[in-house]
């Protein structure tokens, strides 16, 4: 069994407007060393596979099919092995 | 230059030798760039241009037509609605929730550059049919995206349309309205005059997104399309909101000599419009321009189509007020130059002139084509329908279960659920009925709001087809106790090189401006989107027709829905034996076959003076047009709101019994009135020679219909509603 | 006495708040820009519907911190009556002026519709003119009305009677069907230990008018208006 | 500097809609063997800060005021080094 870490961002070139809104929210509230703040979503689906090569290619097949869209999002993610 | 620098930005060789004689020149990359986005379809209209000068665009009450952003009628009290329809067809089928978000953000935007406080949002949506999953992504990502965006800057969603076949699978369209209102003497216009005036932009930073919108919005959807991905952008309705409330700030403050907003071809439409409306020309530089990526070049800041962006021309004296305004809104805003009096664009980086044209050349000397047109061999075949093989339903409590839970028919309360179609308190007549009602506030006026097209007739007639698109929408109107004002168009075609293709076009036009004409509804501006194929395989032709109404008092207003026991039952207009193009002739039998129904302008004029009067008189307690299921699930659809049945008792006339319950004749409205006010009503249809039937009685919990005393259908009301309303899920 | 509407970024039922209030209450109000750092002279805050900060990170999230609301939260903890609507509400739980937090709809889906609303107590300032168990037809508008709180903190909550108001069936059933968004125990109000802060998703502004479909909503002004007649604070 | 990556999950105890959801999408995708999935936020901040002590306090200090509401969320982060 894996646990599929999935970290979906918006391409770099997309405009992020909740990124900009926190960015400017952290500096007014003194935060003024921050910046580059990015806002995408997280995911983490535990996949029953024995084999570590099926699980990835699983979650790049998921991902590409139906949790993020090519189009606008990247992703990474990370396989950790887990307890069934 | 060579060939393949022109063509890979969608110019033509004869386009390219147009620009060589306008410059005297060759173009350099960026003014070939500009070039490429202002002639492209989109913004250039190539293909559309010379016909839709055919359209009737003036009237007593037409303010402002066609050529500006939005088109402006005047409704007395000094106040103005303004409004137009857009579409966002090729985004959507890409990535559907920011595609659509964005088209509601942009149709908006048209709507507050001419100074109007924008105060409905329609959405007119086609998608292909549901059991593909692909189609469910699309159709729920679509709804998705304008309940997201416009229930955030709080416009209501109030009223549209939802159709569902086969012929949109791989290309939907999402066509938006957006209408406003305005004191008649704050209309600001997208004119840059003056010179030594300084340029504004203010709102969002430019990014590399949206790189040649305009020109992928101008080509069939291919696989190659997926390449361009990047044009579709993510929207930002918080900062839109923003950039509406300080710009109808400044408006109201008469700050401004001429705002416009940024759309496809992004800056360069911008300052390309602005100069030639205003007859002058613009001195631009681009370092000023904020970007939100690093070494952007002039070529791509030009042409990028970041959304939330507008331009300003004001007096040097009102500049510093203005930035003063934005700054308290939290928008960035920019002085990036100046007005100037020799109808060039300059446009600079750091001093250095990039690009130098004409502003005219970009604007207004696009080529225009005027395309072979023939009329379409598939007329031949879809003509000829013969009733005769038609049989006769065995049982016509199925049919009518099956044709209330076919998606075309079903509730689309799905859709509408998602979006804030109460925000403004305003709204008086919500989504469900026939136009949505929305009062004004200060006034004892109300506007009635639709958006329609029945497609399938388009595509079996394009001529009648055009006609019954404003038909069907001004009885919309009418029902809902409103006089018809005026209409926006958002024409929705496939190829227009293919002839019939553009034979399609150029009937729908005329069949649309025979209505207009006669309905008194000018058209006051609209969108052409064409290239809808995929495949080679175009769309039906699907002009989608939004429409304004005027009701002088707000209390008037009427719903379909039944509302009292043993109200009685009046159909209004004739029934004849047109199944043509029916719903039930598709989901029944299975055939998109025969001719629309005919459509007799006159008549239908006359049905609107009698439904209005007697709602103006306050005879009827509803009113509800006739369209696709007919006069069956017509009746069936004002029984579902108080759960009140009816029984309704008919006689066919010798028509067949299909035809009688489900044909979709036009010009016909079902009203339920308490028996005293009948005699006022007949007199009403008798004075315009309206043929009025007495049907039946509302009351009890069951729908029955007796058709020559022989019982045809019998349903408990919720069984009905059951299948009528659980239909989509979205 | 005089309601003062506070005007976050990104508000938008600011006006309809304002409007039920002038041109129907018949009471004194004015807009509170959000960059205000003083209350003084309101006797009724309402924090009004809308996407504050586009509700960017979280409804609410960014809008707590606008310059006005340290002011607002002095305001409350003085017994100044603070009635947050829909987006105002998040805000409110988000300033922890209110108990819990607000998240997305079970559905996932915005809703807008009328609902029925239980009156579960009538002794605030909001509801003192309404009935134990009287019904209310006031229409919702939101994406994010999920109402949690912990087991622990409800069952306090419940005992001191800070919900106020529960979605309800046309009978007054409080069934799962009737809950549009998955809210805990079917909760659409609560209010704050001293009753003087009351939060809700539904919109009361938006059934003030025969008109508009019901008229129910205005029954909260009026208590506020007659709480405030007698004094009584 | 230094960029931090902050995942943002719901609280076991609280119901997460969207994740069952998903579950469910995947699975009528004929992902039978996936489980516990799960959806939240991911965010990237980037500080500018010498010292990785000072960065990760102040990142904890911006998740309780900002960043995450501790009633119905938790995170975990990390930082990375970046050039500046
Ligand atoms: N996409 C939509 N958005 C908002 N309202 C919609 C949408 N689709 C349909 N409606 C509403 O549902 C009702 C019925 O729609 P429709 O069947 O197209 O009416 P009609 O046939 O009278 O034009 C109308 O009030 C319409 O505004
Ligand atoms: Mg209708």
């Amino acid at each position: 069994m894996w646990r599929a870490e999935i970290k979906v961002l918006l391409k770099k070139s997309v405009l992020d407007p909740q990124g900009r809104a926190v960015e400017n929210a952290l500096t007014s509230l003194g935060y003024t060393n921050v910046n580059r703040v990015r806002i995408g979503k997280y995911l983490e689906v535990t996949i029953a596979t024995p084999d570590r090569a099926a699980a990835e290619a699983q979650v790049r097949e998921m991902c590409t099919r139906l949790l993020t869209n090519p189009v606008i999002e990247d992703y990474t993610f990370t396989l950790v092995e887990v307890e069934a | 230059m060579k060939p393949e620098d022109w063509r890979r930005i969608g110019l033509r060789d004869n386009e390219y030798e147009m620009i060589l004689n306008i410059l005297g020149r060759e173009p350099n990359q960026v003014e070939l760039g500009m070039f490429g986005v202002m002639w492209s379809e989109h913004c250039s209209y190539k293909h559309s241009k010379a016909v839709l000068k055919t359209f009737p665009t003036t009237g007593p009450r037409v303010l402002q037509g066609p050529g500006e952003n939005a088109g402006i009628v005047a409704i007395g009290d000094g106040l103005a609605v303004c409004f137009k329809i857009e579409s966002h067809n090729h985004p959507s089928a890409i990535e559907p929730y920011q595609g659509a978000a964005t088209g509601v953000g942009g149709i908006i935007r048209d709507i507050f550059t001419m100074g109007a406080r924008p105060i409905a949002i329609l959405d007119s949506l086609r998608f292909g049919t549901l059991d593909d999953p692909r189609v469910r992504y699309l159709f729920s990502g679509v709804v998705g995206g304008i309940a997201g965006y416009g229930n955030c800057i709080g416009i209501p969603t109030v009223g549209g349309e939802v159709y569902f076949d086969p012929c949109y699978q791989g290309n939907p369209l999402v066509c938006v309205m957006c209408v406003g209102l305005l004191e008649t003497e704050k209309i600001r216009l997208g004119k840059a005059t003056g010179a030594g005036n300084l340029v504004i932009l203010a709102g969002a930073r430019t990014g590399r997104d949206g790189m040649h919108g305009a020109s992928f919005a101008s080509e069939e959807l291919s696989e190659a399309s997926a390449e361009k991905r990047p044009a579709v952008q993510v929207g930002d309705p918080f900062m839109e909101k923003l950039l509406l409330e300080a710009c109808l700030e400044l408006i109201d403050g008469g700050d401004l000599v001429g705002i416009q907003d940024l759309g496809a071809a992004g800056l360069t439409c911008a300052v390309a419009e602005m100069a030639s409306r205003g007859g002058t020309g613009m001195e631009i530089e681009l370092a000023k321009v904020p970007c939100r990526e690093e070494g952007m070049t002039p070529y791509e800041i030009m042409i990028a189509e970041s959304q939330e962006r507008m331009l300003m021309v004001v007096t040097p004296e009102k500049e510093a007020k203005v930035h003063a305004v934005f700054q308290r809104w939290g928008l960035t805003s920019t002085t990036i130059g100046r007005v100037t009096d020799d109808g060039l664009l300059r446009i600079k980086m750091h001093g250095q002139v990039v690009a130098e044209v004409p502003a005219r050349s970009l604007a207004e000397d696009s080529p225009v084509y005027y395309p072979a047109s023939s009329k379409p061999a598939y007329l031949e075949r879809t003509a000829e329908l013969n009733l005769a093989e038609i049989p006769q339903p065995a049982d016509f409590n199925t049919v009518l279960l099956q044709l209330l839970a076919t998606p075309n028919l079903a509730s689309k309360e799905g859709v509408w659920q998602q979006y804030d179609y109460m925000v403004r308190t305003s709204t008086v007549v919500r989504p469900g009925s026939d136009a949505a009602v929305l009062r004004i506030r200060g006034t004892q006026k109300a506007l009635a709001l639709t958006a329609d097209c029945n497609a399938r007739y388009v595509y079996l007639d394009p001529y009648v087809g055009g006609q019954i698109a404003v038909a069907e929408a001004a009885r919309n109107v009418v029902c809902s106790g409103g006089e018809p004002l005026a209409i926006t168009d958002c024409l929705c075609f496939g190829n227009p090189e293919k002839p019939e293709i553009y034979w399609q076009f150029r009937q729908a036009v005329e069949g649309i401006s025979a209505a207009c004409r006669s309905l008194e509804t000018p058209v006051t501006g609209g969108n052409v989107s064409f290239y809808n194929e995929t495949k080679g395989e175009a769309i039906y032709p699907t002009p989608v027709i939004g429409m304004v109404g005027l009701l002088s008092d707000v209390t008037k207003a009427c719903t379909l829905s039944f509302k009292a026991e043993d109200d009685l039952i009046v159909l209004l207009g004739e029934s004849f034996e047109e199944l043509g193009g029916s719903e039930y002739l598709a989901v029944i039998h299975g055939r998109v076959q025969g001719k629309p129904p005919a459509l007799d302008l006159a008549k239908e004029k006359a049905l609107h003076r009698v439904v209005l009067a007697a709602i103006g008189q306050g005879l009827v307690r509803s009113a509800h047009d006739l369209a696709e299921g007919g006069l069956a699930v017509a009746v069936a659809e004002c029984l579902f709101e108080h759960g009140i049945g009816a029984r309704l008792t008919l006689s066919t006339n010798g028509l067949r019994p299909d035809s009688l319950l489900f044909g979709e004749s036009q010009s016909r409205v079902v009203l339920s009135l308490p028996a005293e006010s009948l005699p006022a009503l007949r007199e009403l249809a008798v004075r315009e020679g309206v043929p009025l039937t007495e049907i039946g009685r509302a009351g009890g919990d069951r729908f029955q219909i007796y058709v020559d005393g022989v019982p045809r259908v019998d349903l408990p009301v919720t069984e009905l509603k059951a299948a009528w309303q659980e239909a989509i899920q979205c | 006495m005089k309601f003062g509407v506070i005007v976050f970024p990104g508000s938008n039922c600011d006006l309809d708040a304002y409007h039920l209030v002038r041109d129907v209450l018949g009471a004194p109000v004015e807009y509170i820009w959000h960059a205000e750092q003083s209350v003084a002279g309101f006797d009724c805050l309402i924090l009004p519907g809308g996407f504050s900060y586009g509700d960017y990170l979280r409804c609410g999230a960014i809008a707590r911190f606008s310059p006005v609301m340290p002011a607002v939260v002095d305001f409350a903890r003085h017994g100044g009556l603070v009635l947050g609507i829909c987006n105002g509400f998040q805000i409110l739980t988000e300033a922890g002026l209110l108990p819990g937090a607000l998240y997305a709809n079970t559905s996932l889906q915005f809703r807008c519709r009328f609902t029925t609303l239980r009156v579960e107590n009538t002794d605030t300032p909001f509801t003192r003119g309404l009935a134990p168990g009287q019904l209310l037809s006031i229409p919702i508008a939101h994406g994010e009305g999920n109402y949690y709180v912990d087991p622990a903190t409800l069952q306090e909550m419940e005992a001191r009677g800070q919900i106020v108001f529960r979605y309800a069936d046309r009978e007054g059933r409080i069934t799962p069907e009737a809950n549009p968004n998955g809210s805990v125990g079917n909760i659409a109000g609560i209010c704050n230990e001293t009753r003087n802060v009351l939060g809700m998703m539904p919109h009361p502004e938006r059934a003030g008018e025969a008109l508009l479909g019901s008229t129910d909503g205005l029954l909260l002004f009026k208590s506020i208006l007659d709480y405030w007649k007698e004094g009584s604070r």
